[in-house]
């Protein structure tokens, strides 16, 4: 485990009572590397997210993010599963709220240029409660996104978007993790998502989540506009595999 | 955009189809209360008549009687404004300082777990012990003027946010919490941008019940050189058996302590438009 | 500590606080027309009322009166251990007389005072008329728990007595003179007083007071005299000041006045209640009775000495000063 | 499987590394109560000595020698356990009927609009009168015996319950109102099934609360007749400035408010799993 | 608007307050008809939906389901957007519930096979938060199942669930509506759920929300196993039609 690796999971295994969520894993994620994890419903993609995030502590084995033991908010943000936004915030409060931890003034053009960025535009008055579904999943992408970390986690951040809405963001995504180095964890069911985005996938089996395939995607990161990355054949042949592997490596449990 | 903000959030359903809906809510509501109005007052009106005794159940117009007299005559030296406005003014230090200091302690109660395991037995010790018990030490301790006063008025008020407070504190809800610390707040920050938010309609409660409290020790802080004052009026009516006098300060502490809810309530439904939907 | 800290003890400041009470007597008459003020131009004077003896002991406790109007029995307690407030009585305000008695309820089945065995007798408990309740037991040959006593205050007592709660009751008055429109007289303060058992409220000054201010202190016993002289030359007139003081009509007032005894100021130098420097009167003995009932009821810890109540009359100057 | 049921929840990220971890826990509250507590008993030694005077700071020596006796030969009459378990029964029995009252009145005033508009003035009339200036009303109508003492105990206990069950209640999520709207549940069926377990966190508060006003409200009840009663005790020892039987009745009453607290809280986090979860 | 219609929406505009949130739309629903509804994120599919299941009431026109103005709860099954499990009630406590709702003595074993026809094992007696996110969604699913209404109104229902997983859920409600002939509206952001689903797609413009394609879909809702159906020609066709409309017709908005 090198100082450079962004993140290093060693024989972690988590257990909530009983029941083992994930593991035993090792993993090691150098920096700038974009991690995609995909795996069954309850294989424990959320448990390991926690894990890097330092909202856990595993129950054998050890993580260590920039090769500190990870403290949540520090070095790593997080996009949770579920929105998670402060109901007496207004929209705009709540992205306000993120630059003030950040340390920046949370001005009201940098609050609507965040919004802008996940495609929200006049919304920032409103209440949470009064933004659809897919609205909020991206105040929260907007509120993870205002502090610059050198890490990114996020879980399942575009499952509620429509699919333009959602290539939008991708690309967005896509291009800012590779010119601004940042290191990116991120969780999907979407297997032309995982291999879009990633830098290597890795397939997690059925719970205890375990790792069934870990796989770097060679796609060029630049250079090509996504409907021609999209076209590759190698784009398919890579779909093709992590498709397989989440097939026959997945099954419903609990 | 701006009048998006002014627009209220849409009922619950579930009282959507309610006879209280808001359109011609606000004259029902008068109705309605001047409807309960009048049926107090005819229970009343009969219950005097019926028992004919003035020292048990005084008639509707001998209250107003005093009334007319005590504001412009007076009682007991004082005139009746004079008498509420004192109680007021120790009422409403009494409610600050008591409000204050529960919060602080409900915080800190709630968020630092040692202070906790001290502090929870001696807050709950104290919130048990009567009034009535302890003003005597104050009055050694602190005379017999506006200090004791204030001070049980404030200790009376203290618990119900202090118990409030620590509760919702301690029940912040841990998905908000952890979404605000990945966003790199602080201790004190999710104290300040979670837990206190959330725990705000239930301070509210808190702060409604402690209002109430220092209203309802009033005659109690003022059994000792509690003249001017509504409740050294009370008491002093009480002891010659003029129950009018009585009914008339029990009125006006219960009108004067309807009103100061009312703008609690208020301020509530200002401050937390988000109730319900967290 | 406001006043706790200021007054008394400081014999540069001009200031002196009372404690009264809310019993028709000549304090009432001085405070309602500021004789006392008017005596004492150049001190700052503050009326304080309480609502009992004990409240009163507590504040002179907390040093934040100087004089006082109390009762008898709160006196005994105040000068026996463990609270030995350093307070001298210093006047005799009134002697209880019909306006505290006990009353039976008419269809009671009580006769006389030896009829009340097992019955509910009321009374405010530690005040004068509870002490004057079990001399009256005392006497008729009854012990305590041959009756079964109910600790109320007098309004409570009213309101019990409408219901039949109680077959007696030992009060004062105004709830008295409501009790005994259904009711009957069995023995009143006035024949207790005679018996040996008087109960009396007295003007007490506080010792530092009178030490740091005697002449303020002759002041106040000269007005409080003079009160009395105006009950007994002119009641309408005492009436009127005492009825603006308790919310009472003048008439109201004045009846109740008349139940009252009310001493002449000559009477209080003689043997029977002060007395002078000489010869302290027989109030020393009737203060050591009182503590003696109290210790009796394990209320207090040691009854006080006769020698030391004797010193807690202030008889000085008397009986001149009250001229 | 049900093995997975009795392993707790994972304690909230914020609390994961207090002092107070669930390992060693209980030895470390235990010690720190037990520190708190002999310092206190050290600041009442010496304010004691210093003060020298029985009857503002009694010695903690007087308060047991006091204890000591009340326990064997007793005081006014009866043994202290008398006393206390006779307050006690009215405590409890008063806080039961305004726990339960409270109760009641704060679910209709929660949920049927128009009850609301009339109930809630009167509740918040009834709240702000202080008890010393009615109870003589409560002796006319209810003599001088038990009734009187568990009225004025029930009407105590209510306020507090009544209030923060009705927030509660008004306050329950939308959300979830609507699932269960979704799923075919009656006005009723939606009231038993989220609205009232969601405000059972706040009616908690509002419960421990009653009991504690109940408390505190024994000496006003105990005034009446008050003899045997440990508010009755404290009253006639007040009388007679026997501060240190004052001091004993205040720790009775205190040690055993103390006690039912943490009975109600236990059953709180036994009763209340999703606390911060909703 | 015949009295066989099972929803008939006329006119219909909904308002937020200033927002106009869908509308004008009209649209009738023939009983056993499978509609999946398809649009931007925020153009208005869980308003519509709540305007059926009767829990908003229109600011402008008329609905009626069954011919009646719809009341929550009755004739109609609604699986909300998020999952708004009972926190109060265990998992299984919450699928009995609704059994008891419907009427049903809710016996553990009809708990547990409502879980199982989701993909839930062994997780009956945990608490709400103790399964991941994925597996609450699927709990709501159960809960709407519970019921047997002729009208199932599902909002984005399969959106947490692996490709697996969602797969089987895909062809347990496209067997089972067509079985019970139980009429259905489904909103998802998936073209390929939409088309595989669907007896008719409605794509919608972005907010207000007005219906931009109408697409009868004509594959064999039955005797065709799923792959089968995905190869066919007129699938991909399909796929194609719906793609476009909801590329060309939505544009981000708010
Ligand atoms: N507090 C808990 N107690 C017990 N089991 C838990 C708890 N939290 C999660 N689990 C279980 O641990 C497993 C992993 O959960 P996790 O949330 O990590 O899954 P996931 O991979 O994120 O699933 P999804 O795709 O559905 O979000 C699941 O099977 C879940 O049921
Ligand atoms: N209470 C409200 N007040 C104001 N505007 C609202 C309110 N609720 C929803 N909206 C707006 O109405 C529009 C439609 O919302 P709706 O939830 O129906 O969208 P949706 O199509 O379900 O989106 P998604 O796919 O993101 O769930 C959105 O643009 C939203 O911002
Ligand atoms: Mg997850
Ligand atoms: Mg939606």
């Amino acid at each position: 485990m090198s100082s450079a690796d962004a993140i290093a999971v060693q024989g972690v295994e988590h257990r909530y009572g009983d029941v083992t969520a994930v593991g035993p894993i090792d993993l090691t994620v150098p920096e700038g590397e974009f991690l995609v994890l995909v795996g069954a419903s309850g294989c424990g993609k959320s448990t390991l997210l926690r894990l890097i995030a330092g909202f856990e502590e595993p129950t054998f084995g050890t993580v260590r993010t920039a090769g500190e033991p990870p403290v949540p908010g520090r070095g790593a943000g997080l996009v949770f599963q579920q929105p998670r936004l402060f109901p007496w915030r207004s929209v705009g409060g709540n992205v306000a709220l993120a630059l003030k931890y950040a340390g920046q003034p949370a001005s009201e053009a940098d609050v609507d240029l965040l919004l802008e960025r996940v495609g929200l535009h006049g919304v920032a008055r409103r209440r949470t409660w009064q933004i659809s579904g897919g609205q909020q999943q991206r105040v929260a992408i907007a509120r993870a996104l205002a502090v610059d970390n050198p890490l990114l986690l996020l879980d399942e951040p575009f499952a509620a978007l429509d699919a333009l809405t959602r290539e939008r963001l991708q690309e967005d995504l896509r291009r800012v993790s590779h010119e601004t180095g940042r290191t990116c964890v991120f969780v999907t069911h979407s297997v032309d998502e995982a291999v879009f985005l990633g830098s290597r996938v890795v397939v997690l089996t059925p719970r205890p989540g375990q790792i069934a395939l870990d796989l770097p995607i060679t796609l060029p990161r630049t250079g090509l506009a996504p409907d021609e990355l999209r076209g590759l054949p190698e784009f398919a042949a890579l779909r093709a595999e992590v498709g397989a592997a989440v097939r026959t490596r997945s099954e419903v449990s609990a | 955009m701006t009048s998006l903000l002014s627009a209220p959030p849409s009922a619950p359903a579930a009282e959507r189809r309610s006879p209280l809906a808001p359109s011609g809510g606000r004259r029902r509501r008068f109705a309605l209360r001047l409807v309960a109005l009048l049926v107090l007052y005819g229970l009343w009106e009969l219950a005097a008549r019926t028992t004919r005794n003035p020292t048990f159940i005084p008639s509707p117009g001998a209250v107003w009687d005093q009334l007319i007299r005590t504001s412009t005559t007076g009682y007991s030296g004082h005139l009746l404004v004079e008498h509420l406005g004192i109680s007021l003014r120790r009422i409403l230090i009494g409610s600050v300082i008591g409000v204050a200091g529960g919060l602080v302690t409900g915080v800190l109660m709630g968020v630092i777990p040692w202070l906790r395991v001290v502090t929870e037995p001696v807050v709950t010790f104290v919130r048990a012990l009567p009034p009535l018990a302890y003003f005597s030490l104050f009055i050694i301790w602190f005379g017999i003027d506006e200090t004791p006063k204030l001070w049980l008025l404030s200790i009376a008020a203290l618990p119900p946010v202090a118990v409030a407070t620590a509760a919702a504190v301690q029940g912040a809800p841990t998905g908000l919490v952890e979404a605000a610390r990945a966003l790199g707040a602080g201790r004190w920050e999710v104290i300040r941008d979670v837990t206190l938010p959330n725990a705000l309609p239930e301070i509210f409660t808190g702060v409604r019940l402690a209002v109430g409290m220092a209203y309802s020790s009033v005659v109690a802080a003022e059994t000792i050189n509690g003249v001017p004052g509504i409740g050294g009026m009370v008491r002093d009516a009480q002891r010659y058996s003029q129950t009018d006098v009585v009914v008339l300060g029990l009125f006006a502490i219960g009108l004067s302590g309807l009103l100061i809810d009312a703008l609690l309530r208020t301020a509530e439904n200002r401050l937390i438009p988000w109730r319900g939907r967290a | 500590g406001n006043g706790a800290a200021s007054g008394g003890a400081d014999p540069e400041k001009k200031s002196i606080r009372l404690a009264y009470q809310a019993f028709p007597s000549g304090d009432l008459v001085v405070k309602n027309q500021g004789l006392l003020e008017k005596a004492l131009p150049d001190y700052q004077i503050t009326w304080t009322k309480f609502d009992s003896g004990a409240s009163i002991n507590t504040a002179f406790v907390a040093r934040s009166i100087d004089i006082a109007a109390i009762g008898s029995s709160p006196v005994a307690r105040g000068l026996s251990a463990p609270l030995n407030i350093p307070y001298q009585v210093a006047f005799v305000l009134d002697v209880a007389g019909d306006n505290e008695a006990l009353v039976a309820r008419n269809g009671s089945g009580v006769t006389d005072v030896a009829s009340l065995k097992g019955k509910k007798v009321g009374t405010p408990f530690a005040s004068t008329a509870h002490y004057s309740l079990l001399a009256a037991l005392d006497q008729a040959g009854l012990k305590e728990s041959d009756v079964n006593i109910v600790d109320l205050e007098p309004q409570d007592i009213q309101a019990a007595w409408t219901r039949g709660d109680l077959d007696a009751a030992y009060t004062w008055l105004p709830s008295l003179a409501e009790i005994k429109k259904t009711g009957k007289v069995l023995i009143s303060s006035r024949e207790l007083a005679t018996a040996g058992k008087p109960t009396l409220d007295l003007g007490v000054v506080s010792t530092d007071f009178i030490t740091n201010h005697p002449e303020a202190v002759d002041a106040w016993r000269k007005v409080e005299a003079q009160a009395l002289d105006l009950i007994a030359a002119d009641p309408a007139a005492a009436a009127k000041a005492i009825g603006a003081e308790l919310n009472l009509s003048p008439e109201e007032a004045q009846e109740q006045l008349s139940q009252g005894v009310f001493l002449k100021p000559a009477d209080l130098a003689s043997d029977e209640w002060l007395g002078t420097p000489d010869k302290v009167g027989k109030l020393a003995g009737n203060l050591v009775s009182a503590a003696e009932f109290l210790k009796g009821q394990q209320k207090i810890d040691a009854v006080p000495a006769l020698a030391d109540v004797q010193k807690a009359i202030y008889v000085q100057g008397l009986p001149g000063v009250l001229g």
